[in-house]
Order: structure tokens, then C-alpha cells, then sequence
């Protein structure tokens, strides 16, 4: 399809705006006005409706297909959640920072105090910051978290402790806050390996991120002994949420050693990954950490009313300009109400039930490495299919073409053509029949005919991509050089 | 088991999955947990009907004041979005899928993400431009950040009028880091040109500023871009992107990185997110941007496509030595912001920014003829500007409240001094008659 | 030329038009056209931006009362309508397109309108139905006269229990037809059923009923079906969607033709519509059928596909010996109606119809049991039922209406000498809490 | 794609409803119970989400693809009038007839006199009832009233004249009311031939149905004579507002004779087509029809309120049950708002010039028989390509493999092979002139390869269907018989 900016014609008027009911100001000075108006596009409504509607039609989704992508947690996103976000797009946020302003945002502020007492009592934490923009923001907030409670003790902290099998994000989340990273290999039984991971703590370590269950689907049963290893040296324990969907009810990371968390909104509490986002990343900690939570905080007040705290001389300050991605918490927030208790617990035991009927049913098809009761995802590798020459990307690209969006790939890195599958609760056991033959079939053409799987796809807008030249030429916004 | 269509399963197919596992029950693939590590308590509401959540979820909006005339911005601002904004960037292939990852079913997201960064490239007039960060705040973060990179220095000086809010997420970034950073005080709502050239020295990686700045005031930045770079700094603008319809580009102005907000470009207020961050380079710094970048290539047939590009800066291959630990970008966010543009188009985005500006100087002139008021910037003023009023600006703000009028952005929380200061915004949603309203208000409150 | 977005050529392209067709403006374009039949006025308002049309729209509609409690039905329901509806119903590739003329490139409409028919036919108990009608109300009027054409008799027995809306709409589709209309006058909010069945003779074409009637009373209509049978005449039953969830379908109960009305099935309020009505009747009599109907086939290859079938019917083909005027389907609302069966699901939709049963008869319970209020209705009710005051309704409506309460169609205006009647309806979105509290205010109110 | 009761699982739990706050209420008599629930899916909310999706993706349509189907007016819907309509979808209807009621209602009926009044001086008729529900029952609503004025004056009337051009809803209604059909034939010159018709004419005729411009796309010259002769008669004018979209503040039928008009809201007014409806179909009409318009009227007061008229002895009745479909008037109302006068007006002036242009374009390669200006549409024959053994349903469906959505073909029943094609003014140039160039190459590939013509479509899920086997079987239920 052609950019929207080939399809601009000079002249073409765009959206009418409202007529001036003021008169025309004087212009700016020379040197600040604008010598010639950026180069938008000059297209009719319609184009842009044609185009973008086009455009959309590109690409798989939730909506129109299975979408097993590990650790992404593509669960079905109710509609509903997208109109009560609608309700609250008319509130300025600056308003609640006025002078009595949080009175005439009670609804607002109301709704994050909830939102954060909900999540505190899912991990078991004590209190909640809802301003993290996303997961990743959420890890690196919660290690200043950490860094100030080191500060605030004294402590000489140089060291951010990570599994190999960790999420990439977490070692670089510690490295942003200035951390060099210790990472400890996995054992063969699927789990950081728990003798080398004893070696590798020193006073210096500040603390320890695991995914719990782990990357490759696995919960760990030794958490409390590594937490008091961990504590042992005043390290503490990160808790990557990223695999909360697995959990929910059956084990809060406050409950069994865990001292921040973040949590992935849009993983966990069905909100729509947006192509990309936006997502939100709520940090819950322990009470030895509040007090360094970011500003402002939201406190429930004698009365009931909502107000907002800025007193709070040991905080980090601020990891964004507001309250967070407010628009996506308010859908996690009415995911919890809607779904409620059972029914997050509910969501728990069938995310894990899909995955381990997935896992049952390709076992005989895939290698797997860790053949143990998966969680909420299970790990097989391409290790069979590689004998005939056929990688993870050729299963993947085979899927494609069969309508449906691969799991993630080459993730873990610790798994040799890593084929992760996370089906999550909101699809039925239809679909993963459906899935699961097609998945036999990739690993009977794997045999039979390699060839046609490294064609693969030929069904979509484009075959497979020269990823190489993109690097090389670097062509990343359509213009003249 | 199931009482929610959100678990799809019936009985009986649990019962058959269970078998075919091998399993007895649900709880036994709980085995792995040991029991001391189970959850000692899962104390949340009962769910609700659909039907109940909405009218909950409605009277906890309804929980908000009701009809806000908005006079105030502070990084935020009420703007006009097309209606299409939501109704296309609402296509469900649009917003449940996720990064593109692969890239033959992702052209969608691709091809947008790709013009979006076009757009952002031509707004700003630079080279490069990511396919968005979290929010203009933490993009002046991570270019403070890329700066420290590029130039392997460890100092910065950030001017005042940055946004308060932003200067402390940019100060909480780096504050394990080891990096000085000088801020500059501002003077009469501008930046103290002079003192800021001074604090420039040769361990300076990068000046930051935001333009207009936090009082509404323009600053033309090619003197600044040049003496920067006679440091061998780099020059960090944060712009308002609506401004760049009428004011002179950064680019051209000589800036090195820019960043904004992208909430103005079609993403509604939302009590402050989400929106978008955005961040443009020089193609020579191309390798240091954080974050996903989309590039333009053609598959085995010859025929164009897009792809996400550079991930060897990034975290799930560099891991801890990637220039950010970004993951998401804000995907649809962007979009919004791309179809804002698109569908206002190359002279209606010049006719925003211009009616922007009429209407907040028309208010300027008028409030400015108050008895008392008078107007702190100097010079030209982007759509807010700041009065000095003759009492306690909050005190007149939380006046005006009452009567669902915000009537701007008192300044005495962070501009100590300032405590008669008022930052009002306009933008051009705001009518002569509602302007014209707030001045007999705030005649009335003084 | 053009300002607007809507019209997009820009000056020089309709210059190039003008070229290449050979005239020098668009003016000769008219030509053909004499001076002397050219409009002598078209005294408009000024067109508007989007933003300002909006806000204008929102005022209108806010000179609507805002709140209303609705204990009103007569036609229209207030029902739940899942988010999916909306956002499904949504999709522009549904809403954008026309009927289906070119099958292979719109087997989405196609195929669901099928879905749509099987859907229709399930909950009636019936054989065929067609595409969708435009209301309940039209349905019904096509009903009688497609009874008419496949008896070949002129003659219908009318139920006063039909909505007196409906009624007037059959009459005035007839009025220039020679068509005898006979209606009979209800009893206690009944059908005088041996009144019915003495008006039955061998020139009757069929007997229309609706049940439950327009006082929310249930019939069993086994007896009539046999009785009209009996006569040669065909039972046409108008039939709320909603009750077929609880009451037993009108097929089973030996309907030939079933009619009704689809806005509670998905569709808003929307001040009276749109909406769509359905009708469904047995195989052999398809071929009378009005409107579009979509059959299953297959194409070339043996692959499933639909049509438009059986369009020979038709108006574009048959002109004025088609079966009906008809062109256009309710497609969109009917699309509704489908989206809003299957998420609500098999189970759900009868929980739905108990759930309306269980507010109504607890509501009827309570009001009854306010001093001097007695219930019309002999034997059951669904959902609505009729209340006897002690005083004239009208006034005790028109009271409750100022607390935005709409309490019940009175029925003075519609049935003489039930001028103290009042038929109540209450839906599952009615929750307790609102059926006390409007018992408290019509006990006052008496 | 499965329909979705093949997707049905037994016992899968469809949207959760609101739990009873009152007590269960005893059954229903046996004879009034439903034996067994309806057969609906038993499907869950993401099945649902997935399967409508995807079948939307099934079809083209005005946002995704150029669609110049004749007569039919498929310009660009505005988004901004889908969330207007919006805000009107929790009023009740019968609020307004209730006592006092209409004050409850000021907006809603507000709307539908100040359309009412726009239509009518758009048109050049005196009043307009709103409550028609689409084209075709406007046009049964325009002769009832015809013959309702005939039968106070005492005329007897049988029949009604159509030319040989009229859509086949104009007969249709006309027999729906009771009269028989006299159809006049076009002349040489592509309007109906005035001598016959004058000769047609007797004192028996009710009215007159013209489309003008009629659904050649031409505008005919001598429709007052034609008026003034059916006056002559005491034969009224009926104006079938299809082809509106051509004469916006150009022309108004009012002005030139006729009578009684419909408009077709989702054609000109630019209303959605929602894949078949819904429409609307407001009726104007001169004053001496003005008593006999259906009822409720809606009246604006004094004292600038609305409220309803019921006592209306000589009127029709009721065309449908409330104030018509009234969320595509809101949708027409709106439109009209934002374009206005000048915007109406140029409405009118593109079409036509688009129409024009496409004539222009291609009538050196298609047959046009009747080679004059057009007004918003044009019509040619696939005349030349039949020669090839190429008919213009080949054309069609070539069109489709490229992306188009086909003209109108085989309409009007006059021209052999129609093909009647409607840019209308939202399309730019750029969209037409790809048209143009496929339009070239089809009838290029008429001549060098009628086979791949004949085999068209082959890029959509089906290929052209067996229609014989569909009217033969009658399958339009899915289910056991």
C-alpha cells in the first residue's frame, strides 16, 4: 500500500476547523515563525479512513486470530473496558494538582486508590504506586525504589542479581539505575540454578529479579530460600510480573519473600497491548519501601475523600509527569470489578489448565526441554525440526500463513530455537484443537517438505522481510535526504 | 467451573483436557506450588455483569466535576479530535495486537508506525525520529540519557522553565547516575540566556530546554544550539507539537535531540495518559535512539515492507548493555497522533496552531486589561502565557474552581516567588465567549 | 472551490476535469438544465466544523430530559445491549457497505444475515424468514398482506390486543385496498376470544394477534391456530423477542406467519429507531415472502457461500407484481439483533426472559399491593401488565414524569374507558431498588 | 468461515447477566412455557468477537474500498455522524406521546421539525413528515397521500404513469396502494417520450412517478410541460428523490411541478448503507397534501416548544409506529448542519463533475448510449465487450479482483448490459483515475482474453455462486428440517 504521504495531493483540505471568533494576532517575530508548514499529508477525510482502515486490515490481532505469543499474555480484551475508559477522557489532570483541585477529581482519584488496594492485596504487598508507564518503567522505578531504601541505610550496593532466564528488560531496568548485572545460569531442572546463585551473593548485591514462574513457564518451589539467601545480604527481591496470569490466588510474591513487584496491566488485567501499548506498570513494595514511593501520592482521607500527598521528603520523585497511563488502569480496574475474586482466580487455573492441554498435546511433536507441569506457558524447542533444516521461524512463518499468529520464538534465549506457546484463559479448547493440528502438520511438513516452510508465508501482503538491508540503509522516515 | 464467557471452557472439556494431560483435577497442576507458598489471602470484591461494571464505572466518573472549562495545560491541552481519530485507531487489528514482532502480519502496525515517524520527522525537522516513548517527560528522560552517551559526558544543564514535572522525572532518571545536573532559574518567564551560556562548560553533555516553556514563552534557539555546540553540547529541546504549526522547527533552530508530549495530537486528557512520547535525531546519533525503531525494507519478491530495525540496541538482545530498557512503545497512542495529523492535514495543522495562538492572545490582551494584571513573559507566548495578578493566585484559582472554571496553572507550588503567577492556557476549543467569561470571573475575584 | 474535506478535488484538479471532459466550468456542467427550472431558493444555515457541529448535537440532545427511569414500553424496550454489539456492529466494513448485490466480495453481510434468519426461525419455531422488515409494525402490515395473497381472501380478523400503533399502521397500509378489516375489542386486558372466533368466516384471510398483547397479557394461542385453520384462515402472530426466551414459541403454538418487532433485541432506544422487524413463516410459504432473503449455496470450487435468493419476488425484478415495495433491509439493526443473540448465548437468553419475568411480577406485586390499585390482567404476564388506579392515570403519570419517572403508558388515549388504566413495564435493567422507589411515588401520587 | 452456531459448544456461557435482586417468580402455565430454549450459539464473548470480525473482513465497502454503485449514492459517511447519533440512543419514544410528555422531549423533536423544515426548502415543498423508513416506504407514503387527496376531492383514480426508466420500487408501491401501472417509454433522447405519455394521460390517473434526473443520469428538460400536463388531469407529481444528490440548490422539484417527493436520507444526506439499511425516508409535499401527512405531526408552538398534533381527521394514519428511523435522521440532520448551504450546494457540483469526468474517460472504450452531459451518474453498455462474449457482469467481477466494488450492472432494465456508475463527490481525481485505468484494462482484456473475464473473481473467499441451486433449494435456515 502507498504511504499516506503518496497519497497527498497539494491543496487537498483536511478536517474543517472551527472559524476564529477572535481577531487575527500579530505574527510572531521573524526568527520563531515557521518558514514553511511541515510536510503532512494533504488527503480527504476519506482517504484517511480508506487508508487506515486498509492498513488495519494488515495486521493479526487478537480479534481475528489465535495469538499464543509467550509471555505477552494476548488474552481476549472484553469491549466493555474500552467504553469505560471512554467515560473518563474528559478530565484534565492538571485539575487535581489546582489548589482544591482533588475535590473535583474524586472519581479519578477515587478509582486509582482502589485500583492500587486491589493489586496490593493480589501480590501482597502493602502499598502501590500506579504512576509506572508501562512494565519495563515499572522494574527500573522499583529498583530506584531499591536504590533509595539502600541509600536511606547506608548501604554500598553495586550489584543487580538476574537468572539467565530472565526477561531482557531486567538487567537493562538495573542498568539504567546504574547497576552492573550478575546473571546465574539455569539449572537443568528448569530454575536459576540455586548452588551457583548462593556463590554469586554478596553484601553488594542490592537485589535479585526473577519471573516467577520463570520464562520458561516454571514456578520455582525454592523463591522463599533464594528470598532468604537474598535477605541475608540485605539484597531484595524483585518480582517481574510479567507471568502474574499465572498466580492470581494461588500465590502473592509478598507472601513468600518478594519486596517490589511490578505488574503488567495489560497482560494481566486484560487490557489491549495496542499494537505495541500503551500497557501500565503499577509498582506494589513492602512497608520498608513506601516511603520512597513517587510523588504525588494518592491517600484515602478520614472523610473518605480522595487527596493527593507531595510531603514526602524521602520519595524518588516522579517517574512521569501525572497519575500513569490512567486510560489503560481504568480498564484493569474494571477488569478486577467485572471478573472479581473467583473469577481472577478462575482465570489463573484455566490459563494454566490451556497451556498444560497445549503442552500435552505437542510433546510427541516438539522437543521439550523442561518436561515438567508448565504454568501458564509452556517452552518447546525447534531441536527435532532442526535435523530437517527447518528453524523455529520457519514453524512460525508456517503458522502465518495458517491464520494464525506465532508464539514467540527464539525466546528464552536459554532454549536453542525456543517455540514459547501462552494460550491464555480466553481461548477454548476449539481453538486449541484447531491450533494444535495445525502445529502437528508444521512438524509432519518439517519432515516431509522443509522447502515449503522456509517459503513460508505466502499469504500475507509481503513474504519475509530483508531485515538486513533495513539495518544497513537505515531508512526510517520517508523523505529526501 | 465456569460461570464467566471470559473462561470459555465447559465442564465437560475441562474434564477432557484434564484426561488427556493426564491430570485428575485443576488444582493438581497447582502441584509445583508448595503449599507454605500459597497465597495467604485473595480479599477482592464479588465480579459483576457488564451491565453493572458500566454503571459503576459511570458513577465513578460522575464522581469527577462535570462541564470543566479548561484554562490550564501544564503539559496536557484540551484540543479538538477528529472524530475519526478514534473511530480508525479503534479497529480492534489495530489496538489487540501486539509489537510486530512478525513482521508479514504486523504491516499494518508497521506502515503506520513508519509514517508516524515521518510525521514526527517533518514536525520537528529532523532525521530520525523512534516509533514513540512513554510520554514527552520521560522523553526529555531518555534524551538527557542519550545525550550522556553520545558524548561520554557526565554533566547537564537544564533550564528552569522546563516543565517542574518534567525536571524531576528527568532528575529522578539520573539521580543513582553519576551525573551533575545545573539547573537554571528562570527570569520573568524566560530563560536567563546569560547565566545558562555560562554554565556551559566542556564536560556538558547536553543543555535542555523546553520550547515554549513552562510560562508559555518562545525562545528562538539557534544562539543557544550554536553556543552549545561550541562546548561540543548537544542541544535537547522539548516542544509542544501543536506550536510546530506556526513556530519555527527545532531542527532548524539547531537542536540536536527533540522531544514532546504527544497527548495534543489527538489523545484525549484522560486524567493525564496515556499519550505519547516522541523523540527525533540526527541520523548520525541513529544507533543511540532508545526504543523501537521502524525501517523500510522489501521482501524476497522486491516488494516494500516494513520491519523493526536496530533491535541490536535493545533489551531483549543487549540486554544490560541496551541503550534503554524501553520494551513497549506507545504503539497506539502514536497512531492517534498520526491519524490527528493526517486528518488535519499540511495547512490545517498551520491554521491549529495559528488559531491557537490568536485565541490565547486575544485572551492575553483582555485578561492583560484587568486592573492589576499584568503579563510576566517577555516576548512572544505559544498558546499560554502567564499573568502576574495583584493577589494570591491560589487563592484565585480555587475561587474560580467552584464555578467549574480552571482558570490556569498557579505558580507558587514551583516557582517559589511566583506566588501571584498564573500560567493560562488557550487553546482553540476555548470560545471568545468563555474567554471573555473567565475575565469578568477573575475581575470578580480580585 | 472546495473548503471542504468532504469534497476533496482541489482547484487544479477540477481544472483538469473541466479539461479533459471539454467544459469550461463546472456551471456548463448544468446546462442541460433550463434557467427557468432552477431552484428559486435554498435558504440554509451555514455550514460548521466538526467540533462545532458536535457540541451543537450535544446540546440538542441535552434538551432531552436527562435520567429517565423508564417503566415505559408500548413497542420499545429498555433492555441491556452487551459493548460487543456496538463495537461489532461497528466495524465499517458492516456499516459502510450496501445490500449484497456482488456476492463474492460481501459474503461478511451475507453470511450473517443468514445467521440472522436461522436465528429468527429458532426463536419463533418457524421454517423461513426473510432478511428483516423495517419494524415490527410494517411487519405486521406485510404479514396481513401477504396472508391476503396466499389465501386469496379479503377479509382479516384484528385482535384489539395488537398495539393500537400497530393497528393503525395495518389499517392505513390497507385503507385503499379492498380489504375488510375487522377488529375485536379486548376484555380485561384479554383477547374475547369467543368474539374472535364468531367473526371467523370463509372470507377471512388471517387472524392477528400479539402476545404477549399490549397490555403485557400471555395467550395461549394453540386454540386459536386450530380455530382459524379450521376456517382456511392463517394465524398471524406479532410476537416480542424477548418473551420467546420463557413463552413457548409461536410456531409451536401453530402460527403460520410470526411477526415482531427487533429494537429489544440489540438495538437502543434511539428515540424510535431505527430498528428492524422480523418475520418468519413456513416453507411453503416462501415464495410470498416480502424483502430480501439469503439462501446457502456454493460457489465453483464446492465452497459454502450466500446469496441474495428468490429475488424474482422482487421489485427491481418483478416491478409491480412483487410480493412487496420493499428494497431496502434493516440489515445493520438486524446484524444487531444477531450480535446481541450469540454473545448473550442459549442459556443467557432464557436467564433474560426469566430475569424480565421475575422484575415484572415482583413489581406487579408491589404496586398491586398499593391501596386501590388492582391489576387488569386475567391470567399471565410478561414483562408488562396493567394496572386499574384509583384516579386518572394520565394525571398520576403526568405527575411522576417531573421526577423524571416515566411511570406507564396510560391508556386513556388509546383504549375509551380505561381511562384509570396504566400499563407498567419492567425490564431486567429496572433493579429493585427503582421498583420500590416507584411505589413509593405512585402511592403517593394516588 | 463456520457460521457461528457450527461454533456452538454445549453449555459455553454466553454474556453474564445482572444478578436477580427479586425473589423467582412462580412459572408460567404449561401451555405458555417454552418447551425448550431457542437454539441459539452457545459461544463466548471472544467467539463471538472473532467470528464477526472476521466476517466483516468479507466484505468490501465504502471505507475500504471505492464503490460506484449507480443509484445508490455510496459516498464517504462522516465518523463524526455516527457519534451524534449516539448521543441520542437512551430516549424513549413513547416518552413523548405520554401526558405532558413532549416538554421531556424538546431535543429530540426539536431535531426532527428543523429537518423537516431544511428538507422542505431543499426540496421546494411546503411540509415534510419524517416518519417513512426508507425510500421505498416513502414512495407508499407519497401515493397514499396522493390517493387520500384524490378521495376528499371525490376523483376517481386508477392509475399511476411510470416511465420505463423508474426504479421498480416506484410500480411496486403504486400496486402496494392499489393502482395499476401504465409505464411510458423512454425516448431516443434518454428521457421518457413526451408524445406517449401525453398520450398515456387520462382523468384515471392518480399521479405521475418521475427520478429526475432519471436513472440515465439525465435531467429532463421538460418536466414542467409534463407537469402541467398531469395537473391537467388532476394527476399529481411524484418526485423519487433518488438521484437527489445530483441537484442540491441547483434545482428543487418543488419549484417545477411536482407534488410529493421522498428523500432518500442514506443516500444524499450522506447516512451509512449499513449493508442494506437502515435508510429513511422523509416525505414532503405541497400545502393541499398537507392534511392528509400521517400522524403524529410534530408542530413548533408560540412560545418555540414542539409538540405533537394527534387530531388530524383527514390524515393517512401511521406509516410506522413512532417518528421514523430516527438515528439515521440525526445522522442526516447533522450532516446537513456541518456542510450547509454552500457545502450542500457544492455537493451537487462535484458529483455531477466527477460523474462527468468518469463519461469522459471511458466512453472510448465502453458503449454510452446515450452520449450527453450527465448529471451525478453515468451509463454505459457493455455493448462492445458483448461482442467478445464478455457481459457486463464479467466486467464486474474483474472489477472485484482489482479492488473495486462493481457499478451498478444490468440497471436500468432499458440499457442491454448496463453498467451505471456513481463516483459521487467524496472521491478525489486520484481515486477515479485508478478506476478509470482498470476500467481500461478490462475492456481491453475483453478483447485479448474474455476467458479470465468469465473466471473472475478469484482473489475473494468464493467465487461466483451457483444462484440456480440456491432458489432451487431454498436453504435459508440453518437447520435440520
Amino acid at each position: 500500500m502507498k504511504l499516506i504521504y503518496e497519497q497527498s495531493v497539494a491543496g487537498r483540505p483536511g478536517v474543517k476547523l472551527p472559524a476564529a471568533d477572535v481577531p487575527r494576532a500579530a505574527d510572531l517575530p521573524a526568527g520563531l515563525l515557521r518558514d514553511e508548514p511541515a510536510g503532512l499529508p494533504e488527503v480527504s477525510e476519506l482517504d484517511v479512513v480508506r487508508h487506515y482502515t486498509n492498513l488495519s486490515r494488515r495486521n493479526f490481532s487478537v480479534d481475528t486470530n489465535f495469538y499464543p505469543l509467550g509471555s505477552c499474555t494476548m488474552k481476549y480484551n472484553a469491549k466493555v473496558l474500552e467504553n469505560a475508559a471512554g467515560l473518563f477522557s474528559p478530565y484534565h489532570p492538571m485539575t487535581a494538582l489546582l489548589p482544591t483541585g482533588e475535590r473535583f477529581s474524586q472519581g479519578s482519584l477515587g478509582m486509582l486508590h482502589e485500583l492500587g488496594r486491589w493489586l496490593a492485596e493480589i501480590t501482597g504487598m502493602d502499598e502501590v504506586t500506579t504512576q509506572p508507564l508501562a512494565g519495563a518503567h515499572g522494574e527500573m522505578t522499583g529498583i530506584m525504589l531499591i536504590a533509595a531504601y539502600h541509600k536511606a541505610k547506608g548501604n554500598r550496593k553495586k550489584y543487580v542479581v538476574v537468572p539467565d532466564s530472565s526477561h531482557g528488560t531486567n538487567p537493562a531496568s538495573a542498568a539504567m539505575v546504574g547497576y552492573e548485572i550478575i546473571t546465574v545460569p539455569t539449572a537443568p531442572y528448569g530454575d536459576m540454578d540455586l548452588e551457583l546463585f548462593r556463590q554469586a551473593m554478596n553484601d553488594e548485591v542490592a537485589a535479585v529479579m526473577m519471573t516467577c514462574p520463570n520464562t520458561l513457564g516454571l514456578f520455582n518451589p525454592h523463591i522463599r530460600e533464594i528470598a532468604d539467601i537474598a535477605h541475608a545480604h540485605d539484597a531484595l527481591m524483585y518480582y517481574d510480573g510479567a507471568n502474574l496470569n499465572a498466580i492470581l490466588g494461588k500465590v502473592r510474591p509478598g507472601d513468600v519473600g518478594f519486596d517490589v513487584i511490578h505488574v503488567n496491566l495489560h497482560k494481566t488485567f486484560g487490557t489491549p497491548h495496542g499494537g505495541g501499548g500503551p500497557g501500565s506498570g503499577p509498582v506494589g513494595v513492602k512497608t520498608s519501601l513506601v516511603p520512597f514511593l513517587p510523588m504525588p501520592r494518592i491517600v484515602k482521607k478520614d472523610d473518605d475523600s480522595y487527596a493527593l500527598e507531595t510531603d514526602r521528603p524521602a520519595s524518588i520523585g516522579r517517574t512521569a509527569n501525572f497519575f500513569g497511563n490512567f486510560g489503560v488502569m481504568v480498564k484493569a480496574f474494571a477488569y478486577m470489578a467485572m471478573l472479581g475474586r473467583e473469577g481472577l482466580i478462575q482465570v489463573s487455573e484455566q490459563a494454566v489448565l490451556n497451556a498444560n492441554y497445549i503442552m500435552s498435546q505437542l510433546k510427541d511433536y516438539y522437543d521439550l526441554p523442561y518436561d515438567q507441569t508448565c504454568m501458564h506457558e509452556c517452552v518447546f524447542s525447534a531441536g527435532k525440526q532442526l535435523r530437517h533444516g527447518v528453524h523455529a521461524i520457519d514453524i512460525a512463518k508456517y503458522l502465518i500463513d495458517r491464520g494464525y499468529h506465532p508464539p514467540t520464538v527464539y525466546f528464552p534465549l536459554i532454549v536453542k530455537d525456543a517455540i514459547m506457546i501462552e494460550p491464555t484463559e480466553t481461548e477454548s479448547k476449539a481453538t486449541m484443537d484447531a491450533f494444535i493440528a495445525v502445529m502437528r502438520e508444521a512438524a509432519a511438513a518439517a519432515e516431509k517438505d522443509p522447502e515449503a516452510l522456509h517459503t513460508a508465508p505466502v499469504s500475507m501482503p509481503v513474504s519475509r522481510l530483508d531485515e538486513t538491508k533495513a539495518a544497513r540503509e537505515q531508512n526510517v522516515c520517508h523523505m529526501k535526504w | 467451573m465456569s460461570d464467566s464467557h471470559y473462561c470459555p471452557n465447559t465442564p465437560d472439556e475441562i474434564r477432557e483436557m484434564l484426561a488427556a494431560i493426564g491430570v485428575a483435577s485443576v488444582e493438581e497442576l497447582f502441584a509445583p506450588i508448595p503449599a507454605e507458598l500459597r497465597a495467604s489471602s485473595f480479599d477482592l470484591p464479588e465480579g459483576m455483569s457488564e451491565f453493572e461494571l458500566f454503571q459503576r464505572m459511570q458513577s465513578l466518573a460522575g464522581q469527577n466535576a462535570q462541564g470543566m472549562t479548561n484554562f490550564i495545560g501544564g503539559g496536557y491541552y484540551d484540543h479538538i479530535i477528529p472524530a475519526v481519530v478514534d473511530h480508525l485507531s479503534g479497529r480492534a487489528e489495530f489496538y489487540t495486537a501486539y509489537t510486530p514482532y512478525q513482521p508479514e502480519c504486523s504491516q499494518g502496525t508497521l506502515q503506520a508506525l513508519f509514517e508516524y515517524q515521518t510525521a514526527i520527522c517533518r514536525l520537528t525537522g529532523m532525521e530520525v525520529a523512534n516509533a514513540s516513548l512513554y510520554d514527552g517527560a520521560t522523553a526529555l528522560a531518555e534524551a538527557a540519557m542519550m545525550a550522556l552517551r553520545v558524548t561520554n559526558r557526565n554533566r547537564l544543564v537544564m533550564d528552569g522553565g522546563v516543565s517542574p514535572f518534567t525536571r524531576q522525572v528527568v532528575r529522578t532518571y539520573l539521580d543513582n547516575l553519576d551525573v551533575e545536573i545545573v539547573e537554571i532559574a528562570p527570569q520573568q518567564g524566560g530563560t536567563d540566556r546569560a547565566a545558562l551560556l555560562a554554565a556551559l562548560d566542556d564536560q556538558t553533555a547536553a543543555v535542555l530546554v523546553q520550547n515554549p516553556n513552562f510560562f508559555g514563552t518562545l525562545d528562538d534557539l539557534t544562539g543557544l544550539a550554536d553556543a552549545a555546540h561550541a562546548k561540543g553540547a548537544l542541544l535537547v529541546a522539548s516542544v509542544y507539537p501543536i506550536s510546530l504549526g506556526l513556530v519555527q522547527s527545532p531542527g532548524a533552530m539547531g537542536a540536536d535531540i527533540v522531544v514532546g508530549d504527544g497527548q495534543s495530537l489527538g489523545n484525549p486528557l484522560s486524567f493525564g495518559g496515556p499519550s505519547f512520547g516522541f523523540i527525533a535525531t540526527t541520523k548520525k546519533y541513529i544507533r543511540n535512539l532508545p526504543g523501537r525503531i521502524i525501517g523500510e525494507t522489501v521482501d524476497k519478491e522486491g516488494r516494500r515492507g516494513f520491519v523493526l530495525t536496530l533491535q541490536a540496541r535493545e533489551q531483549h538482545i543487549k540486554r544490560h548493555k541496551a541503550t534503554s530498557n524501553i520494551c513497549s512503545n506507545q504503539s497506539l497512542c502514536a497512531l492517534r497522533g498520526l491519524i490527528f495529523l493526517a486528518s488535519i492535514g499540511k495547512q490545517g495543522f498551520a491554521e491549529l496552531a495559528r488559531l491557537n495562538h490568536d485565541k490565547a492572545e486575544f485572551a492575553k490582551s483582555t485578561l492583560a486589561a484587568i486592573n492589576g494584571v499584568t503579563v510576566v513573559n517577555r516576548g512572544a507566548t505559544f498558546n499560554e502565557f502567564t499573568l502576574a495578578l495583584p493577589k494570591n493566585a491560589d487563592e484565585v484559582v480555587a475561587k474560580l474552581l467552584q464555578s467549574h472554571t480552571a482558570a490556569g496553572v498557579p505558580l507558587a507550588a514551583y516557582y517559589p516567588g511566583m506566588e501571584n503567577c498564573l500560567v493560562v492556557t488557550v487553546t482553540e476549543k476555548r470560545t471568545k465567549d468563555e474567554i471573555l467569561a473567565l475575565a469578568r470571573e477573575l475581575e470578580r475575584a480580585l
